[in-house]
């Protein structure tokens, strides 16, 4: 299994809620990630999705070490970053870099583009000689589309997407294997996004680089994943390659997802059997029993409320998914 | 505006309600207030033996009866009979020697024993601390009371001095020579809020701190009464915004006046503002303990530098007048010019400095205690010295009082230092003596000439006052030579008073008297 | 709520004994090497060392740390905050008065003038600083900016003598020669300092040179608060309902904007005290400041400290309830 | 409800050349500047459209095209300064609301024009209960009572679908979800019964799973009440779901007008194509996806000609040259604003 | 602000917020980039600031070089000269001591902007680094110094000005900025801290942070000079609080002695001449509102031209 480059076991992220006047007792916990297991191969996309608040930004704040497990162990190239320490610990963060959500405040104003994208090679000393640094930004710049003449400039000279393209080639910095991208393009316009993911494909296919790509928009997570993991509210419900996840949903969150998201077709208006959900997502700090999904869910049952489903697969779906009664149902999809 | 328009009740007598410039006082008992404000008050609430002439300062019998002696030693005092106190107590030889002892008592820590200390007993009253300043605390006096303070009858009794003193008679019109009343003693707290008098006004409510105090008539009086109904003391702790008040017509009097103002409250008010020389003394002290000043010719170069009427007229408007000598012009025994290196003369000053060796002292240091506006013509004395004799000067004025005191008491002093003295009762000797007198509690700049102290014990035991003055201003003279300290200034004083205000009274020796002003 | 009050009140108690604390070395310090404060009761006339002793043991100067030079004096910092806090006894001054009683006295007089500064400088300050935020960059705006900014850059006591002997003698004399004019203005509006016939209205004139100080922070806070406030989104909203602008400013921006001003006069009121110091000197208010002040001068510890102590408290307390008030004004914030 | 609105139009009568028969919203040749520090920025350069009854007009256009501030403009609420109507003309059914004065104006607002915003969170005033602001609209414009105002804002609540809404008309915006916050402002607008109803990018901050509910609620009271919708989106998707009309806006102008259906079929300009195609697509999974080149010009510097020159691939010297090429006629219902619709429209 | 400024002069008031609560606030996705370069340009073009700019270098100039402005002896005084009126010779005439009054004016310069530089310095470094360090630690450190600045915050002003200053008893340049600055640090920390704690969980923080960043660099290179700015904009306005309170000082008798010369001396010393010689007073004051005026309108300008949101 060596082409496993990352994998996260039982992964799990709470955030105290406290209350004490001198004191600090705990008194709950906002349970953001609640024990998530993936594995990312090398050269694929793992893309993620599912709604606000569901864990997705912890999830990836975790693997690139922003933030510590409550428990849960993360491997990277099959090094268990909570066991092994130092250099070699170094060594692994520098192989998962992270590509933030918003190009406009993820780039320090006061940073030319030289120093944001050499920044890597200053905390990282090791792995670049002082003298060369300046020529790799510039390939780096070159690399994402950049000029690389215009590594003196400050951020807020360039538009939404150059600046995106500045976050990749700082986040390629370090020659990572993997590259997690939180929502790298939900801040910017349709006609740019579409620039950013042509980039990112490409420097997969020249670097061979793994993502695991967060998004919302599950039109985009379709076009550049290979496989899909759903979450809701701290857990997967449903993991496959993307043709199962959109073709064959067997979750019925999955499904209410994939029915409310619109397609660009008048032709198909009003022929969609749309699922419109009910309500709002629980609180995190206060999730249903049993099945998360079972407030919101026609299906639920007595069961689903006293037993957890497990992520495995069913019989009534080829892939793994959370619901005690996994099963395909027809829905009617954009551009068939 | 205001004023007091329900005055002319009855004819000349007048009455009404006059408003008093006046500044916190600190305490309202006489025994132990001993500042100006305090004063003002007291003694228009109580009344002591003498009382002095308003026009010649001279003391004259008010409660005393005789005040005799043979020997100036033992001194035999009658009281007039029928004054009692606002609370019905008499008034008798008993309230005197009970008023005199607790002001003595070291423990009650009087602020006027101090002006006990000539009588026999005094040392037995207080008792001297073993260590000093050290840990341990004082013992209990020996005596409870001044052995010197004999009752003869309900109306008469004996004071014993120490040793003689020919103006003792003079001395006992001083508010700390009140009687205080039994009911007072007991319970000096409360009688220092709301003071249980003998004299013509009693208080009215209480002591409001920092606002004002009223005084009414008072029934208990049976001497010659005041003249106003009421006195108004309004307190102000600036007398700047005081002046502003009596320029709004919210004052009848202000017996003192913001110097800076001076040019400008006699254009404005001309006949109303009332001057006279007066007997308060600023001087330079010279640090005698500092070698740089042992010599007397240093000293009298520096005094000889200074300009002093051109000091007066710059800093103070002309609210002071330049000193020429260590007594109050009004007082008996003064004499003009007597210092005769008290007059700038350049050349004269360059002369005995040159004479003397010249200045080794690097750069004077003129001592000054902070925020009481000494430092502006402190300045201009080291200015004058600068430009007259070359010697640069720094200012050490920030000081504030205790520490500055503190500092004259341990002879810490390292250059001229400014200080000043008034009178503690209308005798010349007041301004010798305790300054001057070798060891003298207030002769911070350790002045100690053997000629001179035997001139004052002469005086003090004089048959005459006339015989004690002469042998005063021998010593005077020895001041005028030797420049213990450089005379500066006597400040003037200068009052206003308002329009409402029939006729003005200013006592020579205890300055405005309310009691005695008349209203419109 | 209860436990936000609690914690706070909690948090008084480092603040408090540290204030005290340093006022006490302070001032114990200023004893050691300056000398007991006792001597200067006794003016130019040396007091014997046995009534100097007697005097300095009865008004509690007597303790032998106090000769030390350095020693912080922990001994009489234990007592006085016993005494203080046990026993209700703050000490005497060197008149023999009661911290208390004094305190008593005079407080009145400084919280009358505070809240006749605070209500001026409120009620100027907004007014003025919306008029300027509303019209911003304007003559107006420049207007209200300059007049403000040169109110407080003149040092309070050149303003506070000018405005009683410009205000209170000169043209309260003109108005006091006025048969028509009522005396509560002519001579007690118009009064150039407190005059205990009229204790309000003698109060009013300096009270107003007090808030003057801080009348162009508020002002400026305003203004730019209501700036801010004007273009923001519910603004937009409230103009969108159709409502007149008297009432879209009114109400839908002006309470917002407050919220930062409300803070700062709470705030303030700790300045307000502080600046009182010298307007009670120019216009002769019998207030707390000046009595402070001369007992700083004075070497007094005891009331220094007690009086300090007692400000403190209050401009704490004040300040917790502008915390409250704020979270009145702003139910976002919920102190739980 | 209907009583209501007659009692309004009674008050609206008042406005000087009402025409109950006119449309209840033509906008002509609008044109909006901002006069900013750093230059004139022409946010809108001559945007016209209609609106009927009933009908939903979708304004398309990436960000900072200007459709907020038509928006704005339409309502009369546009910050000034520093942006300034410089021309054209606004009608409510025939009133040329530009030239109203602000009294009657403000009368128009709510009434008959109401509007939602993008971010509901900031556009509700964060110091106020919900059923106060709720209330405002009723007591102001209808002199309603406290609690009559009060009923009516529980009533609304209750019409938008939020659940327990007598006790949650008396919390305050923050304690609301992403979605209930947009209800409360679908509410708010509502409130009065307009005949117009602008959505100025109603879901964007929502999720899929929100926004279709969202989108489904405002269909719906729209069918109810027979008013026009204009909806301000960048969602391709959205658009293909409620739009009747579309306008695409491009850099301040309208670039191309028509039925929903034409545009997803044959885009007759250039940028509307490219953005049609910069969506990813099933079919063209594993590709690249066809983006626009360039960058969106800045509106203190537009380019001379027709704007999007820079980006297309269509562009030819005319293109460069002023004049603007026109709004030309492609079909009976539609027009684009390109030289080579033709061209355009032809390849697919 | 209870702070410095509260000298009873001057409020240099800044908003003092409990501490970054702006919920629903949306952050600066405005392009606060191009802040500095902008204000530069948007400064340059502004009249106010250009002029307060002018002035400051002036009495910057009295105050670093005074003999460019005069050969006059500030201290060569003959009291027969006291208080003649302003003639050609000796523009601002003399003083009560018969000083020449320009020359004092010019002298009287530097201990005013010493004291204030000096005290705004160090509140900028010291209060600045406090802030710092509550602000991106937290926790206990945070609890110690946010305890320290309560402290020192509720002490009024005035007051502890006059404890300090009298047990210190030596007045000058040093001791009067030393306690200065200790009265007013806390204002900054909490300005600091506030913007620390808003500005630590920024995207571009985390980035640095998720790139292997120290909390050297990160505090140091990304969270401090993005908060600098109100910092700066409160400087140039305490720092004319500063230069009012040299003054407040002066008057209480706690500030520089004579002779050295200050404004804060010629105020306080002239200030009972206002109605027989007016210009006695005129001069320090113009100079001294001048002074205090130039810095906070700079710090307003500077202020408008950083706040993206009046752009
Ligand atoms: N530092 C934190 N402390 C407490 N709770 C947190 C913290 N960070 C996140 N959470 C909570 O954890 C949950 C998951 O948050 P997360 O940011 O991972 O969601 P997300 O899926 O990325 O949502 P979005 O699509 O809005 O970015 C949320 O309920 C959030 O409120
Ligand atoms: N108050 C304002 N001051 C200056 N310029 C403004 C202002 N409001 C809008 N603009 C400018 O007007 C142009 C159009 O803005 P508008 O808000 O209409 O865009 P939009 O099409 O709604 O974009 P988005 O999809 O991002 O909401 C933008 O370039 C913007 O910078
Ligand atoms: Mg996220
Ligand atoms: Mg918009």
């Amino acid at each position: 299994m060596s082409d496993i480059v990352l994998e996260a076991r039982d992964l799990v992220k709470h955030f105290p809620l406290t209350r004490g006047i001198l004191f600090k007792r705990q008194i709950g916990a906002v349970r953001a990630v609640d024990g998530i297991n993936l594995q990312l191969r090398r050269g694929e996309t793992l893309g993620v999705v599912g709604e606000s608040g569901c864990g997705k930004s912890t999830l990836a704040r975790m693997l690139v070490g922003l933030e510590t497990p409550t428990s849960g162990d993360l491997f990277v190239q099959g090094r268990n970053m909570a066991k092994v320490g130092g250099a070699e610990r170094r060594r692994g963060r520098r192989n998962i870099q992270l590509v933030m959500q918003d190009p406009y405040t993820s780039l320090n104003p006061r940073m030319t583009v030289g120093d944001i994208v050499g920044e890597p090679f200053v905390v990282h000393p090791e792995v670049l000689p002082r003298p060369r640094r300046r020529a790799r930004v510039q390939e780096l710049l070159d690399l994402v589309g950049l000029n690389p003449d215009h590594i003196n400039r400050y951020p807020h000279q360039f538009s939404g997407g150059q600046r995106q393209r500045i976050g990749i080639a700082r986040a390629l910095a370090l020659n990572p294997e993997i590259i997690l991208c939180d929502e790298p393009v939900s801040a910017l316009d349709v006609s740019i996004q579409a620039q950013v993911i042509n980039l990112l494909e490409k420097l997969q296919d020249e670097l061979g680089l793994s993502y695991i790509f967060i998004a919302h928009d599950l039109s985009v997570v379709r076009h550049i994943a290979d496989r899909v993991a759903v979450m809701y509210l701290g857990k997967i419900a449903e993991i496959g390659t993307e043709d199962q996840i959109y073709e064959n949903p067997t979750h019925p969150y999955t499904q209410a997802l994939l029915s409310a998201v619109p397609v660009p077709d008048p032709k198909l208006r009003g022929l969609r059997d749309q699922i419109v959900l009910a309500g709002d997502v629980p609180s995190p700090a206060n999730p249903p029993s049993g099945c998360r999904f079972r407030t919101r869910c026609w299906k639920a049952q007595d069961i689903c409320g006293q037993q957890e489903p497990t992520l495995d697969a069913r019989p009534g779906s080829a892939h793994p998914s959370a619901c005690h009664f996994a099963e395909v149902r027809d829905v009617v999809h954009a551009r068939e | 505006g205001g004023g007091s328009d329900d005055s002319d009740d009855a004819g000349g007598q007048s009455g009404g309600e006059l408003r008093v410039y006046a500044s916190e006082p600190a305490f309202l008992l006489p025994s132990n207030g001993n500042d100006e404000p305090s004063i003002y008050v007291i003694r228009q609430l109580y009344r002591g033996l003498v009382k002095y002439n308003a026009e010649t300062g001279e003391a004259e019998n008010d409660l005393a009866e005789s005040i005799t002696s043979d020997d100036k030693k033992l001194w035999t005092i009658k009281l007039k009979d029928g004054y009692t106190f606002d609370n019905g107590e008499p008034v008798d030889a008993e309230s005197f020697i009970r008023s005199w002892n607790y002001a003595a008592y070291g423990p009650n820590a009087q602020n006027n024993g101090y002006f006990m200390k000539r009588i026999a007993g005094i040392k037995d009253v207080t008792a001297e601390d073993p260590d000093g300043d050290g840990p341990k605390t004082a013992p209990e006096p020996k005596a409870k009371t001044l052995s010197g303070l004999k009752k003869v009858d309900d109306l008469t009794f004996t004071v014993e001095l120490s040793s003689p003193f020919t103006g003792f008679p003079t001395t006992i019109g001083y508010s700390g020579f009140f009687p205080m009343a039994q009911a007072c003693v007991d319970d000096a707290d409360t009688c220092n809020e709301t003071p249980i008098g003998n004299g013509p006004y009693k208080i009215e409510g209480a002591w409001e701190r920092g606002v004002q105090i009223n005084l009414t008539r008072s029934d208990s009086w049976n001497g010659e009464p005041g003249k106003p109904d009421k006195i108004n003391y309004r307190i102000f702790a600036d007398v700047g915004s005081g002046y502003s008040a009596f320029q709004a017509g919210e004052l009848d009097v202000m017996y003192t006046l913001p110097p800076e103002r001076f040019k400008d409250a006699k254009a404005s008010y001309g006949d109303r503002l009332f001057e006279q020389p007066g007997d308060s003394f600023n001087y330079v002290g010279m640090p005698l303990y500092n070698e740089n000043f042992k010599d007397k010719r240093v000293r009298q170069a520096f005094s000889l530098a200074i300009d002093r009427q051109s000091i007066v007229d710059a800093v103070f408007d002309g609210r002071y007048s330049p000193a020429t000598g260590f007594i109050a012009p009004t007082f008996q025994g003064a004499r003009e010019g007597v210092c005769t290196y008290c007059k700038k003369d350049v050349e004269k000053a360059k002369a005995l400095l040159a004479e003397a060796g010249g200045w080794k002292g690097g750069k004077l240091v003129l001592w000054a205690n902070a925020g009481a506006g000494h430092d502006a013509w402190l300045q201009a004395v080291g200015d004058q010295i600068k430009a007259a004799l070359g010697i640069d000067y720094e200012l050490k004025v920030n000081l504030q009082f205790p520490e500055y005191l503190e500092t004259a008491d341990n002879r810490k002093f390292t250059g001229p230092f400014r200080l000043g003295w008034g009178p503690d009762y209308p005798f010349l000797e007041t301004y010798l003596t305790p300054v001057y007198g070798t060891g003298s509690d207030s002769n911070n700049s350790t002045f100690s000439n053997p000629e001179f102290d035997s001139l004052m014990k002469q005086g003090d035991s004089a048959e005459t006052i006339d015989e004690a003055i002469t042998f005063y201003q021998k010593g005077e003279d020895i001041l005028a030579e030797e420049l213990p300290v450089i005379p500066m200034f006597w400040r003037k004083e200068a009052a206003l008073y308002s329009e409402n205000v029939d006729n003005f009274v200013w006592n020579q020796v205890s300055g405005a008297d309310y009691g005695a002003t008349s209203l419109k | 709520m209860g436990r936000y009050v609690i914690r706070r009140l909690l948090q008084f108690i480092p603040t408090v004994l540290g204030t005290m604390f340093l006022l006490h070395y302070m001032t114990s310090l200023a004893i050691q090497f300056s000398g007991n404060p006792v001597r200067a009761l006794f003016g130019d006339r040396t007091p014997s060392p046995a009534l100097l002793a007697a005097v300095t043991e009865r008004l509690g100067y007597a303790d032998p740390c106090l000769d030390q030079k350095g020693n912080p004096c922990f001994g009489l910092f234990v007592d006085r905050v016993q005494n203080i806090f046990f026993h209700f006894d703050f000490g005497i001054n060197m008149r023999q008065q009661e911290v208390t009683e004094m305190v008593a006295d005079r407080l009145p007089f400084t919280l009358k003038l505070l809240v006749i500064a605070i209500i001026f400088e409120a009620v100027v300050g907004i007014a003025a600083g919306v008029w300027a935020g509303l019209r911003g960059g304007s003559f107006a705006d420049n207007l209200v900016k300059i007049s403000t900014v040169f109110v407080i850059s003149v040092p309070i006591f050149v303003l506070g003598v000018l405005v009683r002997e410009f205000v209170g003698v000169k043209f309260g004399n003109i108005l006091r020669d006025q048969e028509w004019i009522p005396d509560v203005v002519a001579s007690g509006f118009f009064s150039p300092g407190f005059k205990p016939d009229y204790p309000t209205a003698s109060l009013l004139i300096p009270g107003m040179v007090l808030g003057a100080v801080a009348l162009a922070t508020t002002a400026r806070l305003t203004r730019t608060s209501i700036m801010e406030n004007i273009r923001a989104d519910f603004v937009r909203t409230a103009r969108a309902k159709g409502l007149a602008n008297k009432r879209v400013i009114g109400v839908h921006t002006l309470r917002n904007s407050l919220i930062p001003v409300i803070t700062y006069l709470g705030v303030d009121i700790g300045s307000a005290m502080a600046g009182a110091v010298v307007t009670e000197t120019i216009f002769n208010v019998p207030g707390i400041g000046r009595m402070v002040t001369e007992a700083a001068r004075t070497g007094e510890a005891a009331v220094v400290i007690g009086v300090v102590t007692m400000l403190v408290l209050v401009i704490l307390i004040v300040n917790l309830l502008v915390d409250l008030l704020y979270a009145v004004l702003d139910p976002r914030i919920r102190y739980e | 409800m209907s009583a209501m609105s007659t009692d309004v139009n009674v008050k609206l009568d008042a406005l000087p050349g009402l025409d109950s028969d006119a449309l209840p919203l033509e906008v002509k040749d609008l044109q909006v500047e901002f006069r900013t520090r750093n230059g004139i920025a022409r946010a809108v350069n001559g945007v016209s459209f209609n609106l009927r009854a009933g009908e939903t007009r979708a304004i398309l256009g990436e960000s900072g095209c200007g459709k907020s501030v038509t928006a704005q403009a339409i309502m009369g609420i546009l910050d000034s300064p520093p942006g300034f109507v410089t021309g054209g003309e606004i009608r409510y059914r025939g009133v040329d609301l530009l030239k109203l004065p602000e009294a009657q104006r403000r009368r128009v607002r709510a009434n008959r024009i109401a509007m939602i915003f993008q971010d509901a969170l900031s556009a509700l005033n964060p110091v106020f209960t919900v059923g106060f602001q709720l209330g405002e609209l009723f007591r102001k414009h209808r002199g309603m009572s406290r609690s009559d105002s009060k009923a009516r804002a529980v009533e609304l609540l209750d019409l938008v679908k939020i659940p327990a809404a007598k006790q949650r008309v008396n919390e305050y915006p923050h304690q609301f979800s992403g979605g209930m916050r947009q209800r409360v402002m679908i509410a708010m607008a509502l409130a009065l019964d307009p005949e117009v109803l602008i959505a100025d990018e109603p879901t964007t901050a929502l999720d899929v799973t929100v926004q279709a509910q969202i989108m489904a609620l405002l269909a719906e009271l729209q069918r109810e009440r027979n008013m026009g919708l204009l909806l301000i989106t960048h969602d391709m998707g959205v658009v293909a779901d409620v739009a009747d009309q579309i306008s695409v806006m491009y850099a301040g102008r309208v670039i191309e007008e028509a039925p929903v259906r034409d545009i997803y079929e044959s885009p007759a300009h250039p940028y509307t194509k490219g953005l049609l195609e910069s969506i990813p697509r099933l079919d063209l999974k594993g590709q690249e996806l066809s983006a626009i080149k360039g960058l969106p010009p800045l509106l203190t510097d537009i380019p001379k000609g027709c704007a999007f020159n820079p980006r297309c691939r269509y562009a030819q010297d005319a293109c460069r040259q002023d004049p603007v090429p026109p709004l030309y006629q492609v079909a009976p219902v539609r027009s684009a604003a390109c030289h080579f619709w033709k061209e355009v429209k032809a390849d697919v | 602000m209870s702070d410095a400024t509260s000298g009873g002069t001057a409020v240099g008031g800044t908003p003092v917020s409990g501490g970054g609560q702006a919920p629903g606030s949306k952050g600066g996705k405005e392009r606060n980039a191009s802040l500095w370069a902008d204000a530069r340009r948007q400064l340059v073009r502004d009249r106010v600031f250009m002029l307060a700019l002018l002035y400051i270098f002036v009495v910057g100039s009295m105050a670093a070089f005074p003999k460019l402005w005069t050969s006059q002896d500030p201290r060569a005084c003959t009291t027969d000269l006291s208080r003649v009126p302003p003639s050609w010779d000796h523009p601002f005439g003399f003083d009560r001591l018969g000083c020449d009054y320009y020359s004092h004016a010019i002298f009287g310069a530097r201990p005013s902007m010493v004291i204030a530089i000096m005290a705004t310095g160090a509140i900028v470094i010291l209060g600045g680094l406090m802030g710092l360090l509550a602000g991106y630690y937290g926790g206990w450190v945070d609890a110690l110094i946010s305890r320290l600045m309560d402290i020192f915050f509720s002490l009024p002003f005035l007051l502890g000005a006059i404890v300090f200053l009298t047990v210190i008893k030596k007045q000058n340049e040093w001791t009067i900025a030393a306690v200065l600055f200790l009265l007013s640090w806390p204002t900054i920390a909490r300005i600091i801290r506030g913007s620390v704690i808003s500005s630590k969980d920024l995207d571009y923080v985390q980035a640095a942070r998720a790139v292997g960043a120290g909390n050297g660099r990160l505090m140091f290179r990304h969270i401090l000079p993005n908060a600098i700015a109100p910092m700066l904009v409160y400087a140039t306005i305490v720092l004319g609080a500063f230069v009012a309170a040299e003054a407040t000082l002066t008057f209480l008798g706690i500030g520089l002695q004579p002779p050295t010369q200050s404004w804060g001396i010629m105020i306080s010393a002239h200030q009972n001449y206002f109605l027989e010689d007016p210009w006695l007073l005129l001069f320090p004051c113009g100079l001294l509102v001048g002074t205090v005026l130039s810095f906070i309108l700079m710090g307003d300008a500077l202020r408008d031209a950083l706040d993206p949101k009046l752009r």
